[in-house]
């Protein structure tokens, strides 16, 4: 759905990953063999090519393009690429792709980014200020997320945490997270059952049993408490415990490089 | 959507076919999901200087974002305005965010949203039903999108109304004589935009004698096309699968391209005005 | 609509698939129109002696006629019940004039209302709008058909509840090992139907180790199917395009055997029963 | 929709053709070259077919197996044959057949045969009997037909005439025609102007401007008013001037059989 980031100098002490390069290792690693995932354009399809290529080898990738089960041999750019026609196991047209393949809840996993999201993981890809039709800042709009986020069995939210991007409470509901949280979901007749985690450059946040607030579950390796805490623009609570990230390996780094040295013409 | 049938479509050049099919003020869908974007026939509108146009796109994509920063659009209706894998459609957010050149009235959707829209417009149907913009501020801002109680079940859903452009514009691989039209790789909602509209035009890479039955491809009758072109790399930078590949490199230029205003009008007076 | 999508489907042999999926009571459909009708699976439904199934299928055709004059089913939901080109089906009329050999309860639509509560079953809505019915008596008669206001012109529109079968077989030329299944010639209402059961079956004329893409198939992904079973000429007296020619001889022939109770009886002891 | 009728014998004094032959001949002419015809299986395909051999080459032939622009070089027992998809233009599905081409109103002509016909051309193909749960005879049902009466632009009946069959109120109205006669569709909001004429093996009935009621336009060659009142189940009326139909040319009535020669299977 969003950009893809820019690539950000390593934070703390030098590492032989980049934070980004954590974060998509991270979100490869949350993503099961055999499961169906709808995927988004950005680091959510680098994560999902990642992991089909470590331990999901069975993982279906289905783009809103209408490719369901391609297997590209390099990173799309776009989510309409060729290449996701020519090694897809159906090809179909995007009305059949929402209305008889995302609507009914045939898929078990979205793996979304976003551009500003909230304490109840509600995403804002819309607009930036408190004005609709004068907005501080026009984002890309909603594409396939509002309904990836309502029909997939569960979602998996990828972005980097920054107090400008994790705030109290987004401008606009662009796809629905928890809502006011607690069981605000079901509220709105959802069928999925939201988003299971929200994976950033500094660690792990998941749904707090109950509330459904947004709190701190892992840290990446190199990581402090106070950092993703001053990366988030609400009082970050955290798990009762706080786990840290098992680091990338030399084969999840060396794969994850390869890939997106494949990414055509990017920038 | 076409008032009257004829069993055959009418073969014209691109600048003939546009000025015939497309008045100011009209509503207009070029449409084509990534793959076989129509840029050709956007490039002769801009040319051609139309003006006041509402344009609909499930994605604006780049080339929207041309004819918004030329001053051809009163109004967008779409569901995702960035460029895809890069950024920013900068001449869309100039036209929202500081009016230039223009305001830009915008109807706001999702992409199911859109393609549901479509396909009630090709059904004859006022309407479409979905599951769709739950707890979306959406629908609170986009007049076009209701709810709906299922007769049955008295379930809430969510009804948006149907699309029926004044003209469509696809752009495919093939044609035949007679102006049946092939299209193949990914289809995205252009049979839909198609049917929808009341007045079509298809723009193809080559005029071929027999369409060659081949996977995956769509099969649009003549029947329900007015006029087809002959417009060879129509589709650049995106592509026509099986005749050129996206040019990801101009969809990333295009972020510096159209981050200026200047720069940005000197592109367009090189390379589409003066072509 | 099957509640857990593993990226395969299984393949096992036809009886040991139907006794696993189908119990009596169930509401299944074996669909197929004209084209690639799912006999061989009717066949073993009969031999498993399954009982007061509701049918759902759009032409209940021969299949059917067999199905409900072998007793096994108590309802049948359907849009055209003859013998295509021929006349009547005559254990079909008989269960409704007759209730022999047991009376037949009715949900009887238009093809439109049929394919269209299909697409609702498989796009997981409760129903599907359609402009259809207008002025007929079928909208008094049957329960599933209701009106609809559009929620933007206010225009009435019929309303046709989804159907969602607890089974559907299909019938189709290939499937890979996987359980990816192809079929091609006319698709019918086939993907639909699938795809808004709970449990879904698909009858292949062969296992292939790779699918050869081929102009106007329709590719199932392995994970929206449970079964898949091996059953050659699974489709006669109808046909498979590219492995077998509609048996019209036998279409014809069937007037005769299944205008009497002992003919019809003979038959199926002999060519089903004891096969 | 309906079934085969079996060749009746020549009526009246012997002549070069039947009666049915002087039927489909007669809806052959009905239908314009450069059409857009929605062909239901029966006599209206054998005549469709024969018009696309005759003066109307360019007639396009949809059957509702979503064979679009089919062009059979001999004539399919069914609406599915598998030489329908193999000379089409396109196929397509069922579900878009309906609700992409014959619903927006894209088809000029539909061609239906019918079972049972009243006065103002509505057809029964559902039960013969006051009592739908107890019918004296069950009729196959409605199929495309109600769709295809509202939907295309016009419509052609072809069936054989008899006072069985042409009856002043049919037992279940099935698929409108002028419903209880004068504006009757326009309240069932029906976008297509319904059936322009019914042809039968006796003659042609045509709706009477304003009352919608069907009146015998022409009578076939050899066939006398009597016969054509005695074949009608109503007080069957007269247009100012009732004309005859030419009779089948010799190129008619060959082509015609070398058609009905070549239908697979047929009874």
């Amino acid at each position: 759905m969003s950009s893809l980031p820019e690539t950000r100098e390593p934070v703390g002490e030098p590492l032989a990953w980049t934070p980004d390069e954590m974060m998509a290792v991270a979100a490869a690693r949350a993503l099961e063999d055999g499961k169906i995932c709808f995927v988004g354009i950005g680091v959510p399809s680098t994560a999902a090519n990642l992991a089909r290529r470590l331990h999901a080898p069975g993982l279906v990738l289905v783009y809103e393009s209408g490719t369901l089960g391609t297997r590209p041999d390099f990173l799309p750019l776009s989510i309409g690429d060729g290449i996701l026609a020519d090694t897809a196991t159906a090809v179909v047209g995007v009305v059949e792709t929402f209305n008889y393949w995302l609507q009914p809840g045939r898929i078990d996993i979205g793996c979304l980014a976003g551009a500003h999201l909230d304490r109840y993981a509600n995403i804002n890809t819309t607009v930036i200020g408190n004005s609709y039709d004068a907005p501080r800042v026009r984002l890309p709009g909603a594409g396939g997320a509002p309904e990836i986020a309502a029909s997939c069995r569960e979602v998996l939210i990828v972005m980097r945490q920054s107090p400008r991007a994790f705030v109290e409470r987004v401008d606009f509901v662009t796809s629905l997270g928890y809502g006011e949280g607690g069981d605000d979901r079901a509220r709105h007749g959802l069928t999925g059952a939201g988003p299971k985690a929200v994976i950033t450059d500094l660690g792990i946040l998941e749904p707090e049993p109950g509330t459904r607030e947004l709190v701190l579950t892992h840290l990446h390796p190199g990581v402090t408490l106070e950092e993703a805490r001053a990366a988030t623009g609400w009082e970050l609570r955290t798990a009762p415990e706080v786990e840290t990230t098992a680091p990338p390996s030399a084969e999840e780094i060396r794969i994850l490089r390869e890939l997106e040295q494949t990414r055509a013409g990017a920038a | 959507m076409t008032d009257a049938a004829t069993a055959t479509a009418t073969v014209v050049p691109l600048a003939e076919a546009i000025s015939e099919l497309v008045q100011d003020g009209d509503s207009v869908a070029l449409e084509g999901f990534t793959h076989l974007i129509p840029f050709a026939a956007a490039h002769e509108l801009i040319r051609q200087g139309r003006r006041e146009l509402t344009l609909i796109r499930m994605t604006p994509d780049l080339i929207y974002d041309q004819m918004i920063g030329m001053g051809c659009a009163r109004k967008l209706v779409f569901s995702w305005g960035g460029n895809p894998g890069v950024g920013s459609l900068h001449r869309f957010r100039d036209a929202v965010e500081h009016g230039w050149p223009a305001p830009l009235e915008l109807e706001e959707h999702s992409h199911a949203g859109m393609a549901n829209r479509y396909a009630a417009g090709a059904s004859g149907l006022p309407f479409a039903v979905l599951r769709g913009y739950a707890g979306s501020d959406l629908l609170a801002r986009t007049e076009t999108i209701r709810t709906i109680e299922c007769p049955f079940t008295g379930e809430q859903l969510a009804a948006v109304s149907a699309i029926n452009p004044d003209v469509t514009v696809i752009h495919a691989q093939q044609a035949d004589r007679e102006g049946n039209v092939q299209l193949w790789g990914i289809p995205g909602v252009q049979k839909e935009a198609l049917l929808a509209a009341r007045r079509s035009l298809v723009t193809v890479e080559e005029l071929v004698d027999t369409l060659e039955p081949r996977p995956g491809a769509v099969v649009l009758p003549a029947w329900a096309i007015d006029y087809v072109s002959v417009a060879p790399g129509g589709s650049h930078p995106s592509y026509t699968h099986g005749y050129s590949e996206r040019d990801n490199d101009f969809y990333v230029a295009w972020d510096a391209i159209s981050r200026d205003r200047d720069t940005f009008a000197r592109w367009m007076e090189t390379h589409v005005l003066a072509a």
